[in-house]
């Protein structure tokens, strides 16, 4: 990458099926603007998202992993996302711990009708990343393109 | 006979790297394996047994063996280049150079593994005495002799000086790309450490275990003791004892898709584990008996019966020294010799 | 240790047990491997000395599923795993026989090598270590051999027991989480090169895996080819690093911090740092939680309240 | 093994770790579960040479690696063919491959049926169940195609139902009507159209009742092979004069990566085809 380039991180979004892939979508049909370096995945519920699933992310070469999930107490299935609270605070401590540099991963409670939350959401993490640079330290030797 | 000072040694690795990479047992958070040598890296030579052994440099715990492509359909293949470079490895002890030839057995049999051949054939092994065996060596029971391994090069380390002999041409080329750092010397400190090593090794209590009874004519017997039964039990399933023994070389094949080309890699394996000869109709070695069994089987009694009575266990005493249970290959000789059979 | 293996003879010969679980003596004082016993003349290799680190609680696991009651010898802080192994329904109480056994710090022959000696020929469990080598005779003191994890020993009460052997001692003498402490007072970048010279170790043998009585699954995850993560390759990557923090991810708020990782593994990783910073985590955020104290208690990452913190709380100056 | 130079590497021989390009030319459906593929490489014809009995690593990569028998005879000089079952991870991404995509193939691997030395002259008997029918395939079409070297041959081949006959059509053109083969079929459970034998495959080798001045080739699920040969026995073979196929995990297909061993030998190496007494002198772990 020359270093007039601008560096484009590639970003990964878990978005819970009920509220967070609405949103999306609201802000799309919104014409809401947000970087397409964005991939959004879609879950049936934030707390389907398994460690392992953001770990992979990063391993395969992504700068970047948010997780977005119906506010807490709006869980479709009523309590999955304050699994996911605890779980991510745990995770989050963990890559904090050893080092890997803090901010590359974020959670979000977006509901289906914030369209707007969405896109300030999705264009306030990629400048943060963008910041950060490339992501080193969590990918693997052998996924350098 | 060379010598070095000890006190130059620094200037040795120095000049052997500028030639080609040196592997040599490095400290690194608290722990010694080999390495590669850099200016800053902590070399101990004092520490009997790195925790890996050497295998490494011959055989390394992974390594690619070629990329896949794929575009559309169509699939291209792209071999990993085979090791062209000289290195060093410097500092293997006699168990460590044995358990090089008991891989030469398995991997320079035909088919010969080239990725295997080509290190063997680049690399140059500078072995080192042992000045202090310790309790779990019992290396002299497979006629080793750590006084005066095998090797190109062989060292002996005394309180001032390295001491160096070549035996091999590339042990003779190597001494020549050094030959302004070393200077003459005569046998009499080797001598003397070499009786002193000899008469150490007497008293290590498993130096001179029997290993009556175990070659390949009672197979089917010791297959079917039922010792194996009792012995197995505590044996968690890890893959210790097959990660630091110097001559396991059981190893897995596996594709890792990188998004930019498929690589083909190869990593140790271990027999211990469950998943290792598991296929879709189901799996034969499907208890941790049969597959400790397994283990056993293949060092003491398949491996002489496929190589003319050479054991695939070289004395190192690493696993008697690292597995969590307390199992190894000294209690399953020693309960067998009990038997008597 | 003489009146603990008459008691469990006694026990196997009434038929109260089947099998007895203990340790068997070793060719050396330092080195008893866990095993069963199932007759009064296998017994005559049943062995209890300050060597016997090893937890059995796991093996329960297996033994639950045999004919008949097992007795099983448990030190104060096996007696956790045991309990958590219960709550998580792995083992079966009715096929224990639980013996709490006394313990006053287990000893580890890699300590007694650490302190420098080298071809250890005999060595004795009192105070101080008697080390007879093949260069010459030492003492140890006893503390200096203690595993690690004695030192910051839970207590001497058995937390579950059929009935009591021999004294305990609480040995701790050092704070817990202050290793954890002392990482997180460390930039980023100390923290990274931390881990990284001591995950690079790692073999991927499994040990730690396989000896810890929280890893209970009958499948691994990381066994599992359906899924990218089977990869077993030692490639001194991310992938050590995603191994431990995921192993450590799935025993968080199960693990009784035992210290069994840490002990097994051939590389001296300090694996208990990760349970220990997410025990410390819990404490701090979702209240003292001792897993395998209580068997009845909900385990703190299975259960939540609506008031927990948010993850952002991580970025905001980490957990402290 | 194949010989060609390495490119990159003057002096050195391809490995024989590092597969062959293969394109599929054309696919079979043979029954519900079974495809039999023909896969040639980019330049046409056939990988490498083989004997009957041998096998290949066909690999899809990225998913898996597992070792075929070749289904076809050597004595087909055009192309080479796999007979396979959906079974497992690897099997069902082949069976939902079409014409024209490539997979890899490595090979030849393990020894073969002895066509040129103990089988020559002599009368015999092919026993085979399912899908085994793909090995010995490959050495009934050879000994079809060098006929006089052989005696009289008898084909004894069972299956669960009708549909799952592999090569049918081979077998009711060719192998019917070429002189001095018989062929007798049987299925497991009655079923409408089907007017040849029912029962399973050593109940009818009974009731067939072969003499013994024949060599018995043997090839089939372990539990049809145990009381195929117990019937063998009964009616008075040797082990002596039969030969069967063996199957464990393989990775290397070299006898290095350790894990088809039974006792010394190597199923890929030292196998896949064994004689039954010297399967008998193997510790009981297969």
């Amino acid at each position: 990458m020359s270093v007039n380039e601008e560096f484009r991180p590639k970003i990964v979004a878990f978005c819970c099926n009920w509220c967070s892939y609405a949103g999306a979508d609201l802000a799309g049909s919104s014409r809401l603007a947000y970087p397409a370096d964005v991939k959004i995945i879609r879950v049936p519920c934030s707390c389907r998202v398994n460690p392992m699933f953001i770990l992979r992310a990063f391993e395969k070469g992504a700068d970047g992993v948010i997780l977005c999930g119906c506010h807490p107490g709006d869980c479709h299935y009523s309590t999955g996302n304050y699994y996911t609270r605890r779980r991510m605070t745990m995770l989050f401590s963990m890559l904090d711990f050893i080092g890997v540099e803090n901010g590359r991963t974020r959670v979000e409670w977006v509901s289906a009708a914030e369209g707007v939350k969405f896109s300030t959401t999705m264009n306030d993490f990629v400048a943060k990343i963008r910041s950060l640079g490339k992501n080193v330290r969590l990918g693997d030797l052998r996924c350098k393109d | 006979m060379k010598k070095i000072a000890i006190t130059k040694l620094n200037d040795l690795y120095a000049a052997i790297a500028q030639n080609q990479s040196l592997l040599l047992p490095i400290k690194r958070a608290g722990q010694t394996n080999f390495g590669i040598w850099t200016e800053d890296a902590e070399v101990d030579l004092q520490t009997l047994k790195t925790v890996k052994s050497a295998k490494d440099a011959f055989f390394p715990q992974s390594e690619n063996l070629y990329t896949c492509y794929k575009d559309g359909k169509k699939i291209s293949i792209a071999p990993e280049k085979l090791q062209e470079e000289s290195f060093v490895v410097f500092g293997m002890k006699g168990c460590d150079v044995r358990g090089a030839m008991v891989l030469d057995k398995v991997f320079l049999a035909n088919p010969v593994d080239n990725y295997y051949a080509a290190r063997r054939e680049h690399g140059i092994i500078v072995s080192l005495a042992c000045s202090q065996p310790e309790e779990s060596c019992f290396c002299k029971a497979f006629g080793i002799d750590c006084a005066e391994p095998e090797g190109d090069v062989v060292t002996w380390l005394t309180a001032d000086y390295l001491y160096w002999k070549p035996v091999t041409e590339k042990g003779e080329a190597l001494t020549a790309q050094v030959a302004d750092l070393l200077e003459d010397a005569d046998d009499k400190a080797v001598s003397e450490q070499k009786a002193a090593i000899a008469a150490t090794v007497e008293k290590l209590p498993y130096a001179n275990i029997s290993l009556e009874g175990w070659n390949g004519d009672a197979l089917k017997e010791k297959f079917d003791s039922p010792l194996w039964e009792q012995l197995y039990k505590p044996c968690l399933a890890c893959g210790t004892c097959t990660f630091v023994c110097p001559t396991c070389q059981c190893y897995d094949i596996k594709d890792y898709d990188t998004g930019n080309g498929i690589q083909r890699y190869r990593c140790w394996d271990s027999c211990m584990y469950s998943d290792f000869t598991m296929m879709a109709h189901g799996n034969n070695r499907n208890s941790q008996m049969q597959r400790f069994r397994q283990r056993f089987m293949h060092k003491l009694v398949y491996f002489p019966a496929n190589n003319d009575g050479m054991y695939s266990c070289v004395g190192c005493g690493r696993c008697v020294d690292k597995c969590p249970s307390h199992l190894n290959i000294l209690k399953v000789i020693k309960a067998f010799g009990k038997e008597g059979k | 240790m003489q009146g603990l293996k008459a008691r469990a003879l006694e026990l196997l010969n009434d038929g109260t047990v089947s099998r007895v679980l203990g340790w068997k003596i070793g060719e050396n004082t330092y080195d008893p491997e866990p095993a069963f016993f199932e007759t009064a003349e296998a017994m005559e290799q049943f062995v209890y000395n300050n060597f016997c680190a090893a937890n059995l609680s796991k093996y329960m696991i297996e033994a639950s599923k045999l004919e008949g009651k097992t007795l099983v010898c448990l030190k104060p802080c096996d007696s956790y795993s045991f309990n958590q192994l219960l709550a998580e329904h792995r083992i079966d109480r009715e096929k224990a026989y639980i013996i709490g056994v006394g313990c006053k710090g287990k000893l580890s022959i890699e300590k007694v090598k650490q302190s420098g000696l080298k071809g250890i020929l005999s060595v004795t469990d009192t105070d101080p270590l008697k080390v007879e080598t093949l260069y010459g005779d030492a003492e140890v003191a006893y503390k200096d051999a203690m595993l690690d994890r004695c030192h910051v020993c839970k207590g001497k009460e058995h937390v579950v027991y059929d009935e009591l052997y021999g004294e305990s001692e609480d040995t701790s003498d050092a704070d817990r989480f202050e290793q954890v402490r002392a990482i997180e007072a460390m930039s980023p970048e100390e923290k990274f090169a931390f881990f990284q010279a001591e995950l690079s170790k790692c073999i991927r043998c499994n040990a730690c895996r396989n000896v810890c009585p929280a890893c209970s699954c009958r499948k691994c995850v990381f066994d599992s080819n359906k899924f990218d993560s089977a990869q077993k390759a030692n490639v001194d990557s991310f992938e050590e690093k995603m191994f431990h923090i995921i192993r450590a991810f799935h025993v968080a708020g199960r693990c009784t911090d035992c210290g069994e990782c840490s002990r097994v593994c051939p590389q001296g990783i300090p694996l208990h740092l990760f349970n220990r910073k997410f025990i410390k985590d819990i404490n701090a955020l979702y209240g003292e939680y001792q897993a395998g104290a209580d068997v009845d208690a909900k385990g703190p990452l299975t259960s939540f309240t609506t008031e927990d913190a948010e993850p952002g709380v991580v970025s905001q100056g980490g957990i402290v | 093994m194949h010989d060609h130079e390495c490119t990159c590497h003057p002096g050195y021989v391809h490995d024989t770790l590092v597969p062959q390009v293969g394109i599929i030319t054309d696919i079979r459906q043979e029954t519900p579960d079974v495809k039999t593929f023909r896969i040639e490489p980019p330049q046409g014809g056939k990988f490498f040479e083989h004997m009957p009995g041998q096998c290949a690593m066909i690999c899809v990569p990225g998913v898996s690696e597992a070792m075929f028998s070749i289904t076809s005879s050597p004595t087909n000089k055009e192309f080479q063919e796999f007979s396979i079952k959906k079974c497992g991870e690897l099997t069902d991404c082949l069976h939902s491959l079409e014409v024209g995509d490539q997979v890899t193939v490595r090979g030849p691997y393990g020894n073969n049926f002895p066509v040129e030395t103990d089988l020559k002259g002599k009368n015999l008997l092919f026993i085979a169940g399912g899908i085994a029918l793909a090995p010995l395939r490959s050495v009934i079409n050879y000994v079809l195609d060098n006929r006089d070297n052989y005696g009289h041959v008898d084909i004894l081949y069972g299956s669960r139902s009708a549909d799952d006959l592999v090569q049918l059509k081979e077998i009711q053109e060719v192998w019917m009507n070429t002189k001095d083969v018989d062929v007798f079929l049987t299925i497991d459970r009655p079923q409408d159209g089907w007017n040849g034998n029912v029962g399973f495959v050593p109940t009818y080798l009974r009731e067939l009742a072969f003499d013994t001045n024949r060599i018995a080739v043997l090839c089939g699920p372990p539990i049809m092979i145990k009381f195929c040969l117990q019937a063998l026995q009964e009616m008075g073979f040797q082990k002596e004069q039969i030969w069967t196929t063996l199957e464990l995990r393989m990775k290397c297909g070299i006898g290095k990566c350790g894990r088809c061993n039974i006792g010394s030998k190597y199923v890929c190496k030292d196998g896949p085809v064994f004689r039954c007494d010297q399967i008998d002198e193997l510790p009981a772990e297969y």
